[in-house]
């Protein structure tokens, strides 16, 4: 059966955007299709983002707006699946488009049919916090922005059919039945949260004042029902002390589900800290029984929360809440480690609700034939975790085990990557490059503004005298055209705009609308269509910024329309065509390190037919998975690792060059250009290449304390391993401790190395399972179990292990005595005890190589963290790439991960890379900085001041130093040209003279 | 010319006689090709830079209260030769006090100078006599002769004696100088010859500008209209600073003129302010400008404001280090935001 | 609503000063127009102009702004963090805090230009910030100290 | 021709009578500095000076003057002149190197083919009441000039006054001055011992003059020199800040911008003075300047005055007042700059070449 270049994503939450749009970008036809009415799924709801505090909204939201209008993906909003035929390569998709009752096309979005809606129904999106009208769109930045009626509340009054200028409501719109074909298919449907059932012991659904974490994040968010003041719902006060219950449905066997949800831990530590910021008098207060911070700077985090924001962490287990009649407080009575039964009073409880599945899992795995696993996750791939149980189908986020953000953008990626391999010989085929007119030359001619001024049925028309306006304009300056349209954003105005700007021969257009950030790029494209290049444009804000915010006055608005117009068309006048610069890319890629990740990432890429080099600095590959027999889940790592090997090794594509060192990088995004050193005879290799892949792993600590070094049964957890992997010692054990956290989460490492607690259980229970006499004890300080691994801490439970937990500040002390050792630790519930062993293995932590990061970090012109590990481009959201372009990461150089998360990111990697890789040539945005090296005097505060790399000062014969601006890296925000002293720099399209124009441009 | 008695007198004596044996060893060992340092004046009052190539003119140079200029000023842009259709950058020793000492490290870090070809001949500042303020206070009275006293600075004319107290009568950036030579950095301390201070900037309470910050906006207006009303747009303040070296300074820009060129007083205003904003964290407080104003505005009124601001706001002093970035070349996430507006 | 109807009605009468508001394009312009979504409303005293980055603003613009008789400046990009451009908003942020003690150094009220942070999320803060800046504007009433005489 | 006295408690009356008729212009102190500005109150003036800070040519030549404004309506533009052109002036106390510098002014701006009428109306509408030094400055050097300058040089004003410590002797020297003294009937008549302490002071005031500067045909002297190295070393320490030109009674430059008030549709070009001594000044809009460096300009300054000016004027074109001796601030001397120019024809000093 033929292949075929296009993708069906379900789901278009924030991996499923992401999905779509490395695919899209890397060439592939692209159909998103989502359940609800609108994108963004549960990243749009939330009001900040842990680690960071990043506002969620400010850098998910230009994210989808890219989405909504890629050329490449087709989004179809609140769609059903109903039937997947077909195999690996070829797909067919049967899908059923539920109707609106709005025509998507025609509806502008304006919000009047909401506003002049007189039935109420429950805003999903502000978790029935707020209410919202029948007709309505899912939340104020909905992508698309379309509104929708909700036929289970709409009474049929017809009151949104008579107030819709556009004729966009269609009450008798019917359902649609479509058939796509696609040659892989990417599930990326979420997860829904926990909702504790009736009668649960928290009385959620009783009490008032007990709220789940995600409807406190919307009471959180400015743009939420209390629009960011922090109220309890039962009386609108502002609750003093708060409570947020940790695992609510989460490691819970009777009415909750077993697995850890992975994120809960963090994201109460977000809430409590953003709470506290809101409202200062606010004490928040988290019970706990571990706090699983294993994420990269998760620890850090919690320490601020305790350290700079007063949070209180209570290790406990919650027995029940009652709540106060007459106050509507809440009474919380719980069990502290140390065994006390204690009562405390909260004004406000938040219950950390679990991940659950989606609903809908079951449906879809039905549907698309894909395995579930016991708790209707999707089933994935021991080694590759986006692999569903079908060939060609791929699942990416929370669906495949509950995770963070970050996680699954990286997932999305990998799954992108995946799909990348399965369909590489089909990219590009299914896309259409729509054919243009030629440019008509404007350059030099005085300029002919032609205004268009949008109604925007009665909202802007209903406050500003458009009329009025539109004379005005008409009589400024260069104005040939003045004109003005009911809805400027329609299909049909915008033939009229192609047919005026013939007929008036316009070298400038403005539109005085709604917002640019949504519809510029409409008006560009129309304007282009018409022979115009796509910069000859501007827009005057008269919605958003004026009609809709000066509601009550109407002169003034009026008023503020012509100012704002006036400024338009000063700043057009001075509005010059820009080009795009395109450059070629070299379809070659150098990847640096040897390891799990870097061979998982050259494979795919010469799987793809990109020439590869693979360089590691050690004679051999394979790095620290060498030391890794088995995963927890029971994949054999050795196995895995001698066929990738031996795939490496056998590919004409890829060339690796071993015992290498990397003498000099030059060049950027496409065209970069590195020498190297290898082998025994120091050989020197020249070659150039089109991105970077940074996978130069970690090393494992090499621990001082607990007399290691000093006693040969004392040793690393992974030489443990590889004693009861190829040895049977273990039988003659009588006891083995194993000491946690040795080299992590301390002064010198303040983080956590996240799998040492997974490698303890899994080794622990093979030693059980090889003698069952031996007795394992674990001295831990938290069990970060997270996710499914959880499983695995029960179980090890069950198979006897012991789990004592020790305080930072109180560490075990190790005595060698004659025959054995000694093990002094101090537990919180039983207190001092000591325990003889004859072995003691050390959980060490996974530490960065500061020496040669920062080195290769100088080399490349990339960022390392305090903890000496890579620092990415955006923590949530660009987790496998650098700000410097072309540059992408994978694997331990990040942080400590697991190998699957390893081979995830090396996949995602790939899948970012082909972005660049697929494309003969990538284009540079217009709207960068340009400098005038006549005025340039060298001092180089530009090169300083750029995030991305993009300056450097070069040596012209006339002008000496100067600064050179490499436009295809620059991102044209400007930083450079805000300090230029001598305004060498200027930035295309917010030109000096245009932003001049503007401000002389006022009214007086 | 100053004629130099008592204390202040053999201090000079000793810096202008140790100034002048490095030099001549600096140009008799072909360190350099060329010294920069200050000559006799023709007038009272003044000093004239010198560039001296051959040791017999060594003698030439002096070192007094009155050497106002900030010699740095003079190797942006490089002095260079022509060598058979190469131009070749001179080396050149600049007697160099603190100020000027710090002009050339910060100059390096903005790339105008190459240490490589600069000798930095440190000497220790005691301070520069505000010429100005003595001229206006004696009025329209000549001065024939100037000295320095102990520490006292008599004035001598045709038919009068007076006598002024030198700490009062110094630059007012002078007054707080707290780097009175050029700052020893580690990483290039073969550029020094002659004296250094350790880099560190020392303890300024800015007591000076307590005054003027405590008064209304009102007030303010019309301190900064009276000390800038005299200004004729001459650029000589420009053209004196050291950071000022830009190829086309933006006031001479058009397309577009964000500033006009008049003696406006918005015009003048916002000259002044504006170049206050570009030599902010890069200001090293040698008071160029102000002795070279024709009009004899006191500059250093407003320089001072830099030095605070960026001291207080980014703990920066101009021209100390070659590692530390200077304020504006970098950020850091916990800068203060005390200035910006919030909602309560 | 109603309440922010009741206070702009107050307001009508009152001097309406011109305020020049430089946004940038990916927090407070998305926070400007997320205020206008939601309807909240504020006195009709700015005129946006759209920079992509706060770091675009360079001090001839405020200066400039000044000297041309708008009353007041009003300048606000992405809380710091959650710059679109990585660091541009803080590159941004010591420039203005030196131009800020400066303008107050030179006798322009401080109330006349004004640095804020507002999200994509913040409609509402975005609005209360300018109802907040235009009454300190009235307090100091038109620019005319440094505006150019014609 | 009788001189009158002026004593100095009159001056208040004759102020009065005066300024009903002219803008009285007379030395004041400014910010510290003795400046020319229109008085308000006659116990503004300072009579104890020796000479002003900017020279009194700004207040025919002002640093910044309208020339006219503009308006545009749709595709016309009206002009519209300045009209303060019949205003009087009277200039009191002007020293006689700055009055002789008028008739340099009035040369550039009054002669040839190109006429200045702005000026030539200011001009003729200028009544000059000069005094005379009698405590010239060292830096003064008016004697070394060949058109007979002198701290009592009396040719180029209307009226002449010298100082007699309690009054003021006053003669008349042109038509116009004679009226005015005529107009002030008040006046006491000159008693012969009165206009003989003149003299006296007169020729006191020359001897104090000790700078002598050999001006002897400079301008042949300076001829082959052009491309001398001796320009660069007069050049070296010349920071090119145009304070000499900007306080030089004799200096004509200007640039003229155009003013735009946008919103209104509306401009107006201005005059401001302008120096030689800036590398702008001959920066052609390709970027090609023929004088790049600040050798050609310092050359062009001291050329202009002594060689191109006497060309086109046959007289020097420096009136010896020592402003820019004085307010150099790197006391670039022109009377040092002068005597290498001298001694360069006796080929007597080496010069030494640093840069090229």
């Amino acid at each position: 059966m033929k292949k075929v270049g296009s993708v069906l994503v379900v789901g278009a939450g924030i991996g499923g955007s992401q999905a779509s749009l490395d695919l899209g970008d890397a060439g592939y036809k692209v159909y998103l299709v989502e359940s609800t009415t609108s994108i963004g799924g549960v990243m749009a709801q939330l009001d900040k983002t842990f680690p960071t505090n990043d506002c969620a909204m400010c850098i998910v939201s230009p994210k989808l707006v890219e989405t909504g209008r890629h050329q490449n993906v087709d989004l179809f909003i609140n769609v059903e699946i109903l039937d997947v035929k077909g195999e690996a390569g070829n797909f067919t998709v049967k899908i059923l488009k539920k109707t609106l009752h709005v025509n998507v096309d025609k509806c502008t979005g304006c919000g009047i049919c909401g506003r002049e809606c007189p039935v109420e129904a429950i805003d999903i999106f502000n978790e029935g916090l707020a209410r919202h009208s029948a007709t309505s769109v899912k939340y104020p930045q909905a992508v698309p922005l379309v509104y929708a009626i909700n036929r289970d509340y709409c009474i049929g009054c017809g009151i949104c059919l008579g107030v819709c200028k556009a004729k966009a409501v269609e009450y008798g719109m019917e359902d649609e039945i479509m058939e796509i074909n696609v040659g892989a298919i990417i599930l990326a449907p979420g997860f829904d949260e926990y909702i504790p059932p009736e009668g649960n012991k928290y009385g959620y659904g009783k009490f008032k004042n007990v709220v789940t974490s995600i409807e406190f994040e919307r009471i959180l968010s400015a743009s939420g029902p209390y629009s960011g003041k922090i109220l309890r719902p039962s009386d609108g006060d502002v609750p003093e002390k708060v409570a947020f219950l940790q695992c609510i449905g989460s490691r819970d066997y009777r009415d909750g589900q077993p697995y850890c949800s992975s994120v809960c831990c963090m994201y109460t530590t977000k809430e409590a800290i953003i709470a506290k910021e809101h409202m200062n008098l606010l004490n928040p207060t988290i019970f706990s029984m571990d706090i699983r911070a294993y994420g990269k700077d998760f620890d850090k985090y919690i320490h601020r929360a305790q350290e700079e924001y007063g949070v209180r962490y209570i290790r406990s287990r919650i027995s029940h809440l009652e709540e106060d009649p007459k106050t509507q407080d809440l009474i919380v009575t719980y069990e502290d480690e140390t065994g006390i039964i204690a009562k405390e009073m909260y004004n406000l409880a938040v219950l950390s609700v679990g991940l659950n599945p989606p609903n809908d899992a079951v449906y879809l795995s039905e549907k698309f034939g894909v395995d579930l696993n016991e708790f209707n996750f999707v089933r994935t791939d021991i080694f590759n975790p986006v692999q569903t149980s079908r060939a060609g189908i791929f699942a990416c986020g929370a669906f495949t085990s509950p995770k963070d953000i970050p996680e699954t953008v990286t997932q999305a990626s990998a799954a992108a990557g995946c799909v990348n391999q399965l369909l590489h010989d089909q990219r590009g085929t299914l896309i259409t490059e729509k054919s243009l007119p030629p440019e008509i030359f404007v350059a030099g001619q005085p300029p002919r503004i032609g205004a268009f001024i949008c109604h925007c049925g009665i909202n802007i028309g209903g406050y500003v005298d458009v009329p009025e306006v539109t004379r005005y304009a008409g009589t400024l300056p260069n104005v040939v055209l003045a004109d003005r349209n009911l809805y400027t954003c329609s299909a049909d105005t915008q033939t009229i705009i192609k047919e005026k700007i013939k007929e008036y021969n316009l070298n400038r257009v403005i539109v005085a609308s709604c917002t640019p950030r949504t519809h510029e790029p409409l008006f560009q494209e129309t304007i282009r269509e018409a022979g115009l290049n796509r910069y000859l444009f501007q827009m005057a804000n008269i919605r958003d910024q004026c009609s809709w915010v000066h509601m009550h006055e109407p002169e003034e608005a009026t008023r503020k329309a012509k100012d704002l117009i006036r400024m338009a068309v000063n700043s057009a006048r001075e509005i010059q065509p820009l080009e795009r610069i395109r450059l070629s890319v070299t379809p070659k890629v150098l990847v640096i390190g040897g390891g799990i990740s870097g061979m998982v990432a050259a494979r795919n890429l010469a799987f793809q037919e990109f020439e590869t080099y693979l360089i590691e600095k050690g004679s051999v590959l394979g790095g620290h998975a060498r030391n890794i027999y088995t995963t927890l889940e029971g994949g054999n790592v050795q196995e895995y690792l001698s066929n990738l090997i031996n795939e490496i090794n056998s590919n004409k594509l890829i060339h690796v060059y071993t015992q290498a060192k990397i003498e000099n990088i030059e060049g950027y995004i496409g065209n970069f250009k590195t020498s190297i050193i290898h082998g025994e005879k120091k050989e020197k290799v020249k070659f150039k290449h089109g991105v970077v892949i940074v996978a130069t792993g970690a090393d494992e600590y090499e621990p001082t304390e607990f007399l290691y070094g000093k006693d040969d049964r004392i040793i690393k957890q992974s030489e443990f391993e590889k004693l009861i992997n190829t040895t049977d010692d273990i039988r003659k054990k009588k006891s083995v401790v194993m000491i946690q956290c040795v080299g992590s989460r301390n002064t010198e490492h303040p983080y956590c190395s996240r799998m040492c607690c997974a490698e303890a259980i899994k080794n622990a229970i093979k030693t059980k399972e090889l003698n069952p006499e031996t007795e394992v004890i674990i001295l831990y300080r938290d069990i970060r179990t997270y996710g499914f691994k959880e499983l695995y801490y029960r179980k090890a439970r069950e198979a006897g292990i012991f789990f004592i937990r020790f305080d930072e500040t109180k560490p075990p002390e190790v005595r060698v005595e004659k025959d054995n050792l000694k093990i002094i630790v101090e537990n919180p519930k039983i207190g001092k005890i000591s325990i003889d062993s004859d072995m003691i293995v050390l959980s060490v932590g996974i530490v960065a190589n500061g020496v040669e990061n920062e080195e290769m970090g100088k080399m490349l012109k990339v960022p390392l963290n305090e903890d000496n590990f890579y620092l990415e481009a955006h923590v949530k959201l660009r987790p496998v790439e650098f700000a410097t372009e072309g540059i992408f990461l994978a694997g331990l150089s990040h942080c400590p991960k697991s190998i699957e998360d390893s081979i995830s990111q090396a996949n995602a990697a790939v899948s970012r890379a082909c972005t660049i890789l697929s494309k003969d040539e990538i284009e540079a945005e217009g709207k960068v900085a340009c400098i005038d090296i006549t005025r340039c005097s060298g001092c180089g505060m530009c090169v300083e001041n750029c995030a991305y790399n993009a300056i450097e000062l070069i040596l012209d014969r006339r002008f000496g130093l100067v600064a050179s601006i490499n436009q295809v890296l620059c991102k044209g925000c400007g930083a450079c040209s805000g300090n230029c002293r001598c305004s060498a720099i200027d930035i295309l399209g917010f030109t000096g003279e245009q932003i001049y124009e503007m401000i002389t441009g006022r009214v007086e | 010319m100053v004629i130099l008695m008592g204390n202040i007198q053999e201090e000079n004596k000793n810096i202008e006689h140790s100034m002048k044996e490095v030099a001549y060893n600096l140009l008799k060992n072909k360190e350099v090709d060329l010294i920069i340092g200050y000559a006799k004046g023709t007038i009272p009052l003044s000093s004239s830079p010198s560039f001296i190539i051959n040791q017999k003119d060594v003698d030439n140079l002096i070192w007094d209260n009155l050497c106002h200029v900030n010699l740095a000023r003079y190797v942006v842009p490089p002095i260079t030769k022509i060598i058979d259709n190469e131009n070749i950058p001179l080396k050149v020793g600049i007697v160099s006090k603190g100020c000027v000492g710090r002009s050339l490290i910060h100059l390096a870090k903005e790339n105008q100078v190459n240490l490589e070809n600069i000798k930095i001949i440190g000497i220790s500042c005691n301070g520069i006599i505000n010429r100005k303020r003595i001229e206006k206070e004696l009025g329209e009275k000549e001065i024939i002769e100037l000295s320095v006293m102990n520490s006292e600075i008599i004035a001598k004319g045709v038919d009068f004696v007076k006598t002024f107290f030198f700490d009062d009568y110094l630059n007012e950036s002078c007054k707080k100088c707290k780097i009175k030579a050029p700052p020893m950095v580690s990483s290039q301390s073969n550029v020094i010859v002659g004296g250094s201070v350790e880099s560190s900037s020392g303890e300024d309470d800015f007591s000076d500008l307590t005054e003027h910050e405590s008064k209304t906006p009102e007030e303010k207006w019309q301190t900064i209209v009276e000390l800038l009303s005299p200004c004729t747009r001459c650029y000589a303040c420009r053209e004196a600073c050291p950071m000022c070296y830009c190829n086309l300074c933006f006031v001479d820009q058009n397309k577009p003129i964000w500033f006009g060129k008049t003696t406006d007083m918005s015009d003048i205003v916002s000259f002044h302010l504006v170049r206050a904003m570009h030599v902010a964290g890069r200001c090293v407080a040698c008071g160029s400008c102000s002795s070279a104003c024709p009009m004899g505005i006191d500059l250093t009124f407003i320089t001072r404001k830099l030095e605070k601001i960026v001291k207080q706001r980014f703990d920066f002093t101009s021209g100390l280090s070659f590692d530390i970035l200077p304020p504006m070349m970098t950020q850091k996430m916990n800068d203060k935001e005390d200035f910006m507006i919030g909602e309560h | 609503m109603n309440e922010a109807a009741i206070e702009n009605k107050g307001e009508i009468k009152q001097w309406n000063p011109k305020i020049i508001a430089f946004l940038c394009n990916w927090c407070s312009y998305a926070g400007a127009d997320l205020a206008g979504v939601s309807r909240i409303q504020y006195p009709p005293t700015i005129r946006v102009v759209r920079v992509p980055c706060s770091g675009r603003i360079n001090p001839f613009f405020i200066i400039k702004s000044l000297m041309d008789g708008w009353d007041g400046v009003v300048v606000s990009g992405c809380h710091p963090g959650d710059c679109h451009y990585i660091s541009g908003n803080l590159v941004a942020r010591r420039r203005f805090a030196i131009l800020k003690d400066l303008l107050d150094f030179f006798g322009i009220e401080p109330e006349r230009v004004q640095f804020m942070w507002a999200s994509a999320a913040e409609g509402e803060r975005f609005a209360v910030l300018i109802k907040k800046i235009t009454k300190l504007m009235r307090k100091v009433g038109p620019n005319d100290r440094f505006k150019k005489k014609w | 021709m009788t001189d009158k006295i002026l004593k100095k408690e009159e001056i208040e009356k004759f102020y009065l009578d005066l300024s009903r008729y002219f803008n009285f212009f007379a030395p004041t102190k400014e910010n510290g500095n003795i400046v020319f500005k229109k008085i308000t109150d006659p116990c503004e003036i300072i009579f104890d000076f020796l000479n002003s800070k900017v020279p009194p040519k700004e207040i025919v030549f002002p640093r910044m003057e309208t020339l006219f404004t503009y308006k545009i309506n749709g595709k016309e533009i009206e002009i519209e002149p300045v009209n303060n052109l019949n205003e009087k002036y009277l200039i009191f106390g002007i020293r006689p190197c700055d009055a002789y510098s008028f008739n340099l002014l009035e040369n550039f701006f009054a002669s040839g083919k190109f006429q200045d009428d702005i000026f030539i109306e200011k001009r003729k509408n200028t009544i000059l009441i000069g005094m005379g030094c009698n405590t010239p400055r060292q830096t003064c050097f008016c004697t070394s000039l060949d058109h007979g300058g002198h701290p009592h040089r009396m040719d180029d004003v209307d009226i002449f006054l010298t100082d007699l410590g309690d009054k003021y002797l006053m003669r008349s020297i042109s038509k116009m001055g004679k009226a005015i003294i005529d107009k002030l009937a008040w006046l006491s008549d000159a008693q012969r011992k009165d206009v003989a302490k003149a003299v006296e002071l007169s020729k006191k005031a020359e001897e104090l003059i000790k700078t002598k500067v050999d001006l002897e045909n400079i301008a042949e002297t300076l001829k082959p020199h052009f491309d001398h190295p001796l320009w660069k070393e007069i050049s070296e320490n010349c920071l090119g800040c145009g304070t000499c030109a900007f306080l030089c009674p004799t200096c004509t430059c200007f640039d003229v911008i155009d003013e735009n008030d946008h919103y209104n549709n509306r401009g107006k070009r201005i005059r401001l003075w302008d120096t030689c001594q800036f590398c702008i000044y001959t920066t052609h809009a390709s970027g090609h300047n023929p004088r790049k460096s600040k050798i050609e300009r310092c050359r062009n300054r001291i050329l202009h005055k002594f060689s191109y000016y006497p060309k086109n004027y046959g007289m020097l074109g420096c009136v010896g007042c020592g402003r820019c001796i004085q307010s150099c601030p790197v006391n670039n001397d022109l009377r040092v700059i002068i005597h290498k120019i001298k001694n360069l024809e006796k080929e007597k000093i080496e010069v030494k070449i640093i840069a090229t």
